[in-house]
């Protein structure tokens, strides 16, 4: 008899947002899964333990973060799309190898279900603690890219995308949830297989000999040979040249390397970064908002507009690379930008810089729920002023 | 266990023959005249003298008087205990008398053979040994002997054709044998050796499945590449440790030889007597059994732990190499042991005029049976090592190391002669063109088939000539060999030039078969090998209980008396394990606890821990099973609390008396232990050695048994000197109490400085079972101490028993 | 081994004949960084440190006496710096 | 003259020889060993992928001319977790030091251990931490001078063997980088065995750790190894000591039992079983 396929639960659902993330990360190819239970993220392993098999991938539980962060840059180079999902003092523990990750240029997804912090903080609430971790959480200079879904559907498709993106590019990707999208229940609908586009890392067309692993093309990325097919490449998290050995004493090597690294996500903003402009054409005044508070700014927004307030909404999906440009254009037609955000001011200061005189008004919240649209609402009215 | 004592009122009926064995005594003792002396004694109720008493009428003779006269007690003067106490201990069994109640008078070996010609002074002798046997008589008690079961394992040592007989014949009759072999290989000599003699098989081709036979046997438990450590135990019940040496070769070795081919190092193989080359890992000879290969750690490029060279290992499709072996001692509980270490060959280098090792083309009988060997190192080309060409003329030497004073030994090795006339006829068969010289002094052909043998060697044409070579000189451009000396049939000189020299070589003792001598205390002859129990009536039996001789061990021997002695061996050793259990002499002591003081000194002296005293439970215990009955203890205490049965004090002090009732100042006593000196003055008896007859032997199992207080009461009793002897030191057969019997003769010595005695009075004598002369000698020597005694030191030394002892 | 304490003085007849393997050491002077495990483990003690320099500055060692070398290769076994190796001398005369 | 080859050139990367390590460092007698017993077993180079910890001995994985991956500190065992579960087909060695393995990464140690993940692990056990200078670490003996414990060290070392006994592993043993040969063999008869192997390598660190406690050369420190060592093969681990008089060393496990690889895949059959024939 033919076999059911299980990777594309193609039709409706009524899922928790963990569950549509770990779905899309199937429907995405990945066949590889390693973590350590946390909350509010815990729903994605259990829902992978349970799937992975089904599909013939591998759910192997860790002793910690950070042997499942290995885990996962390891599978990857074993050439299985392979991901991790954790929150807050998780995340914080894979920082050290998402730092191998974007060193050895790994394709790898790292969901992130954001709660309280500092430290243990508040496991069962939601925040949006975690951005500027997501970008300057490890070591040293690099670009990474960071999604913010605001919907259970999201968190299927952004998975995809982030998968997709992680392949291209050869940099880990990390899916910023929150504890409201991971436990939240709403209705999605998942696509035929077909209508999924599914992107797969570039491999090298050359001979093993004339094969180095950290040559790039003209888009600065190199072509990723994977493990066991004769390439014999050398991977390390040393500052190392085009053909892997490191290069430990040698500015030059140094210099070019990280470069490079944050060129090839640098050079390809507009390719990367999606964003969502909401009755923009006309407005005077704007909320930039990412994640779940994007959803509390849409009705705040229409009901600025009910109050003949020209009121407009940018939402950011990607959050990293931050978009300057767009929120730029965005400042200069506006008087000016509201910026509500579940932690105690993070991307706020990267609206700012972007906005440059434009006055920014800032929304901070910390704990317990989500903005209430009429928070966002006052604060439209009062910058229409 | 207490034993049953005499009724009180029983009267004690002493029965005495003397016999005439023949002329064997009679000849230089009155029977008759002794007899009658006998009946005068207290206790006698009768007393005939007898010409065979051991014959079966002389037994039924005895047998009859028990009964007839109500006897409880036998003499009987003749041979030495050691020959045939058995046999009337037996007789006076059969007459429902307990065989503790029969004692002997050694009238023969100590009297008549050694006084062949003073027969009135003989006559005397042997009236004071009967009247001391009578004494001891009258003081005998019943006894009753412990049963010690024995296991039913034999061990075997040494894996030659007499060994592999021994542990075959055993195996076969169903017991388990350890066979113990410290080469790689068990067959010893006769895997050297290319043809037997007088019928010329294959040496090996005969040996070879005997050797697989014993690798296959279940019976059989082969340690090869081992030696024994250690023996702890008595008849029956042997604990014997063994060290099993690595061969670092484990049992998957399939000797498929290809490690060899990979080794790097190389040696001269000792089998091939040097003349071929092996590995450091390396099977001795192809048929070695069993196969598996060996690593010699002397010379392989491992050291320690650390392995440089793999090359073996990596040969070794098997896996078979093991360098990470250790040594590991095996602990066997055996029954019965034989003893077939084999012989050593005689080493000519040291006989200059022959020039071995100085001349290429001198060599020995040994090396010869490898050069023409088809399996050896010429593949059977008896070519000379000087050209590697094949000699038109060569000499046999014989008697090179035998029946020699000077060079080598002084008795005959036996086979060489035989040997020669083999080796001699193998070079006419192959090369019948070669002229051959033999040098002989006596050709002994004395055994079956020998005779004609050596008359087809003459018929062949091999040229015998009497008189051994004086000198041999080589010619140094040819390497051929002058030899020159006197045909003593002609008496005319000879100088005759061969291509070839065969030195036939004779047999030695093995180097070191002190080792094993000291583990089993067993005695040896003056020529050096293992002595029987009787030259006749015991020939495979060792003094010790339990343990047997086969093969060159016991002395040089071809290989069918080899063969023979083996099975003989096996045979015995049989007996004993099917009996399944020994009865052990009652002679072990008995602890009066009423006297005991609990000190310990017992405890202190005894070799086996057989004795056992506890300040706690205030009482000392005999461990029946572990005392051997060597008596120290009873020598050590000081309170007279240890009954040595059959060697009681009051037994002892009635010889003594005996001994010194009459002229005593005339007189020697004689302590003599029964496995070393007591025999030693036999075999003075048997080889008619003949010394003074004023010494009066008393037997104790040991010299240690030989209390300070009886030689005092000697001494008090007026005797000249007292003499005591035993095992040489080393030798002893209860382990080391001989040096008990040492320290308490020096505290005696000192007891005679301080009283102004002449210490001469008193020797110690180390005497073996062999030296008879040293016992001979020792008693002339005493002879003058004797003469030299006066009156006043008589008097004086009667205080001895006065002062305690050290 | 066998204790049969005879006495063994001739030149076996076959030495001749008896063929065992010998090596032929390498040096990759280069590589050497002279911590000398090879001569110092050498079972036939052939190796010694030589006089010449390389150009890390340390004596590479040398080759003592190439006859007795068993083609053992421990050198090259215990060399942390792949700079000797011993090869299998094709010996003449066919064996 | 023609320029020599050394018999094992090919298994080593291109360029990448002479190697960092001081002179009298053990570290390239076990690549030596590891190569040798590749090039013995006639492996498929393709298949073996070698991965390396922080650490002198963790540039080893730079020197195989293989698959390799040189992690971040301790991780090499967790990253080689992912590899072999993702690709059950190659042979994945980690070959790092004691520090790296068993201080910073003594939990992944334990817990791969524990697992029986497929995966080989060769520790070069030099008693410090080499790279950063010479501090003391978890196999630093008792009483012995490092730069961090100037008065002699007071922590008791582990004793590896016994830990990776106690933990799972099925293969377990120790030598020295005097005991070659039989590491040689080790390294073999643990690229064969199924499960989680552990060897542990007494390596000689004159330069950094000998110099301070009186071994300051290579020579010294592997005639102490010469001295010192006591083969006592398929004994306790528990009882298999490191003391100046004594290193025990040998064969202490090697047993069988069902791999993780192998369970998970078994049940992953068993769930698509399941799930073909629809629930």
């Amino acid at each position: 008899m033919a076999q059911k396929d299980r990777t594309v639960l193609t039709g409706k659902h009524f899922w928790e947002g963990d569950v549509a993330c770990a779905e899309g990360a199937i429907a995405a190819g990945c066949r590889f899964f390693a973590g350590y239970p946390i909350t509010p993220a815990t729903e994605v392993a259990e829902r992978m333990a349970q799937r992975l098999p089904e599909v013939g991938g591998i759910y192997v539980q860790m002793e910690d973060e950070i042997s499942s962060m290995a885990a996962v840059i390891g599978a990857s180079y074993a050439g299985v799309k392979s991901m991790t999902a954790t929150s807050g003092p998780g995340f914080s523990l894979m920082q050290e190898n998402i730092g191998l990750a974007v060193m050895t240029e790994t394709p790898c997804v790292i969901v992130d279900v954001m709660r309280g912090g500092p430290s243990t903080g508040q496991p069962t609430k939601p925040a949006q603690q975690d951005v500027m971790q997501a970008k300057w959480g490890s070591h040293g200079d690099y670009e990474i890219i960071a999604l913010a879904p605001n919907s259970v559907q999201e968190m299927f498709d952004l998975t995809i995308e982030a998968f997709n993106l992680s392949e291209i590019y050869r940099i880990p990707v990390i899916v910023l949830g929150d504890e409201i999208v991971g436990h939240m229940y709403e209705r999605v609908t998942i696509p035929s297989k077909e209508a999924i586009k599914i992107v797969n890392r570039k491999m090298p067309q050359i001979s093993p000999e004339k094969y180095a692993p950290f040559k790039p093309d003209k888009d600065l990325i190199p072509p990723m040979a994977i493990f066991g097919q004769g390439y014999h490449f050398y991977a390390t998290g040393l500052t190392h040249d085009e053909a892997g050995r490191p290069r430990t004493d040698s500015i030059e090597a140094q210099k070019k390397l990280v470069q490079r690294l944050c060129d090839k996500i640098r050079k390809n903003v507009d390719k990367i970064v999606k964003l969502e402009k909401i009755m923009l054409e006309d407005a005077d005044v704007a909320v930039v908002s990412y994640g779940i508070t994007s959803r509390a700014a849409l009705s705040a927004v229409r009901k600025a507009r009910q109050e003949r307030i020209k009121a407009g909404l940018l939402r950011l999906v990607t959050v990293w690379p931050f978009p300057d440009k767009y929120v730029a254009e965005v400042a200069e037609q506006v008087k000016a930008l509201v910026v509500p955000e579940m932690n105690y001011g993070q991307l706020v200061r990267e609206v700012e810089r972007a906005a440059k005189e434009t006055p920014v008004k800032f929304l901070p919240k910390l704990g317990e729920e989500p903005h209430k649209p009429i928070e966002i609402l006052d604060a439209l009215r009062r910058a229409h002023k | 266990m207490s034993s049953p004592q005499p009724k009180p009122e029983e009267e004690i009926r002493i029965g005495v023959y003397v016999c005439h064995c023949g002329l064997n005594i009679a000849g230089s003792v009155n029977c008759e005249e002794i007899a009658k002396y006998a009946a005068t004694l207290p206790h006698v109720a009768l007393a005939k003298d007898y010409r065979y008493t051991c014959s079966d009428q002389g037994q039924e003779l005895i047998k009859k008087d028990i009964k007839e006269h109500k006897l409880n007690r036998v003499v009987v003067a003749s041979c030495s205990p050691r020959l045939h106490e058995p046999t009337f201990r037996r007789t006076c069994e059969e007459a429902g008398l307990n065989k503790y109640l029969f004692e002997m008078a050694n009238i023969r070996e100590h009297c008549s053979w050694v006084h062949l010609y003073e027969k009135e002074k003989a006559t005397e002798k042997a009236k004071d040994l009967v009247k001391m046997a009578v004494a001891k008589a009258a003081l005998l008690e019943p006894q009753e002997e412990a049963v010690v079961p024995i296991i039913r394992k034999a061990l075997v040592i040494g894996g030659g054709v007499a060994g592999i007989q021994a542990a075959l014949d055993l195996a076969d009759t169903g017991y388990k044998v350890y066979l113990v072999e410290r080469e790689p290989s068990i067959g010893g000599r006769m895997a050297q050796i290319d043809k037997t003699f007088p019928t010329m098989d294959c040496s090996i081709c005969i040996l070879a499945p005997k050797m697989s036979d014993v690798g296959r046997h279940p019976n059989i438990e082969l340690l090869t590449n081992s030696e024994v450590k250690e023996v702890k135990g008595y008849i029956g019940n042997f604990k014997v440790k063994v060290l099993k040496k690595p061969r670092y070769v484990t049992k998957d070795c399939s000797a498929c030889n290809d490690c060899v081919k990979e080794c790097p190092v190389t040696t001269p193989n000792e089998f091939d007597v040097g003349l071929a080359t092996r590995h450091a890992i390396y099977t001795p000879f192809a048929q070695a059994v069993p196969s598996t290969y060996i690593i010699d750690r002397n010379i392989c490029l491992n050291k320690d732990n650390i392995i440089t060279c793999d090359k073996c290992i990596r040969a070794c499709e098997r896996k078979a190499i093991d360098f990470d072996m250790k040594p590991e001692t095996v602990e066997l509980e055996v029954g019965t042991i034989i003893v077939a270490t084999g012989a050593d060959v005689y080493d000519p280098a040291s006989l200059v005029e022959y020039g071995y090792t100085k001349y290429s083309n001198v060599i020995t009988s040994l090396e010869f049976e490898r050069l023409i060997n088809a399996g050896g190192p010429s593949g059977g080309h008896l070519i000379r090592p000087s050209d590697m060409q094949i000699p038109k003329v060569v000499a046999f030497i014989q008697c090179v190391g035998s029946r020699s004073e000077k060079g080598g030994r002084p008795y005959c090795s036996n086979v060489c002669c035989m040997n020669t006339i083999k080796d001699s006829l193998l070079i006419k068969e192959h090369w019948p063109e070669t002229q051959i010289y033999v040098f002989y002094m006596d050709i002994r052909a004395f055994g079956k088939g020998f005779e004609d043998l050596y008359k087809r060697a003459k018929k062949e044409g091999v040229i015998f000539i009497r008189g051994l070579p004086a000198d041999i000189v080589e010619d140094r451009k040819t390497h051929n060999l002058w030899l020159i000396g006197e045909n003593t049939l002609q008496k005319e000189l000879y100088k005759v030039n061969v291509g070839m020299v065969i030195l036939s070589v004779g047999i030695e003792p093995q180097k070191d078969s002190e080792v094993i001598q000291r583990l089993f205390t067993l005695s040896k002859t003056s020529d050096g090998f293992f002595m029987e129990a009787h030259p006749k009536l015991r020939p495979v039996d060792t003094p010790t209980g339990g343990v047997f001789l086969a093969g060159c061990a016991e002395g040089p021997k071809d290989i069918k008396d080899s063969v023979t002695q083996a099975s003989a061996a096996a045979a015995r050793a049989g007996i004993l394990m099917s009996q399944g259990k020994v009865t052990v002499e009652a002679i072990t002591p008995l602890v009066i606890a009423e006297k005991c003081q609990v000190c310990g000194l017992c405890t202190r002296v005894c070799p086996y821990n057989a004795i056992i005293s506890s300040k706690e439970l205030k009482k000392t215990e005999v461990i029946e099973a572990a005392c051997a009955g060597c008596g120290t203890c009873g020598a050590e205490c000081p309170y007279e609390a240890l009954t040595m049965r059959h060697f009681t004090d009051e037994q002892i002090h009635a010889q003594i008396d005996a001994a010194t009732e009459m002229n005593a100042n005339k007189k020697i006593v004689a302590f003599c232990c029964n496995w070393c000196s007591y025999a030693g003055a036999d075999f003075a008896g048997v080889s008619r050695m003949q010394y003074p007859p004023n010494v009066r032997v008393i037997r104790t199992m040991c010299s240690g048994r030989v209390a300070p207080k009886f030689v005092e009461r000697a001494f008090a009793r007026g005797a000249a000197a007292v003499l005591v002897s035993g095992c040489h030191i080393g030798d002893c057969h209860y382990i080391n109490t001989n040096i008990q019997t040492q320290k308490r003769v020096e505290r005696l010595w000192k007891k005679m400085e301080r009283l102004g005695l002449n210490k001469d009075r008193l020797q110690l004598a180390w005497i073996s079972a062999a030296e008879g002369e040293k016992f001979a000698s020792k008693i002339r020597e005493m002879q003058n101490v004797v003469g030299k005694v006066t009156k006043e030191e008589i008097e004086k030394s009667k205080a001895m028993t006065k002062e305690k002892a050290g | 081994m066998i204790a049969m304490p005879m006495r063994m003085w001739r030149k076996p007849l076959d030495t001749a004949k008896v063929k065992v393997p010998e090596g032929e050491v390498h040096i990759i002077k280069s590589r050497c960084k002279g911590c000398g495990f090879c001569i110092e483990f050498c079972p036939k003690e052939m190796l010694e440190s030589s006089e010449e320099f390389n150009e890390r500055g340390v004596h590479p060692p040398k080759v003592k006496d190439k006859s007795v070398c068993a083609h053992c290769s421990f050198c090259e076994a215990v060399c942390p710096d792949f700079a000797i190796y011993s090869v299998k001398k094709e010996c003449k005369d066919g064996c | 003259m023609t320029k020599e080859v050394h018999p094992f050139e090919r298994y080593l990367r291109g360029g990448m020889i002479p190697h960092i390590w001081c002179e009298g460092c053990g570290n390239g007698i076990i690549l030596n060993c590891f190569v040798h017993a590749i090039d013995d077993l006639k492996m498929d180079i393709d298949k073996i992928v070698v991965v390396s910890g922080i650490g002198c001995i963790g540039r080893l994985s730079g020197y195989t001319n293989t698959d390799s991956y040189h992690t971040t500190h301790g991780r090499a065992i967790a990253f080689a977790t992912g590899v072999k579960l993702a690709n059950p087909d190659l042979t994945v060695t980690v070959i790092s030091g004691d520090g790296d393995l068993f201080a910073i990464g003594g939990n992944h140690f334990i817990h791969a251990a524990r697992r029986n993940v497929d995966i080989k692990v060769i520790c070069a056990n030099n008693f410090n931490y080499g790279m950063t200078g010479g501090q003391y670490g978890p196999t630093t003996p008792l009483n012995a001078w490092t730069t961090t414990t100037p008065y002699g060290n007071i922590e008791h070392p582990f004793n590896l063997v016994h830990l990776a006994a106690a933990s799972g592993a099925v293969y377990v043993a120790r030598w020295t980088t005097l005991h070659v040969r039989r590491l040689v063999e080790s390294i073999k008869k643990m690229l064969q065995k199924e499960g989680f192997a552990f060897i542990e390598v007494i390596t000689p660190c004159p330069e950094i750790f000998g110099k301070r406690n009186k071994m300051a050369t290579g020579i010294e420190m592997m005639n102490w190894f010469k001295k010192a060592s006591d083969i006592q093969n398929n004994s306790d681990p528990a009882k298999a000591g490191i003391t100046p008089e004594r290193i025990v060393l040998g064969e202490f496990v090697d047993i069988e039992k069902p791999t993780y690889d192998y369970l998970l895949r078994d049940m992953i059959l068993k769930v698509q079983k399941r799930v073909r024939g629809g629930e």
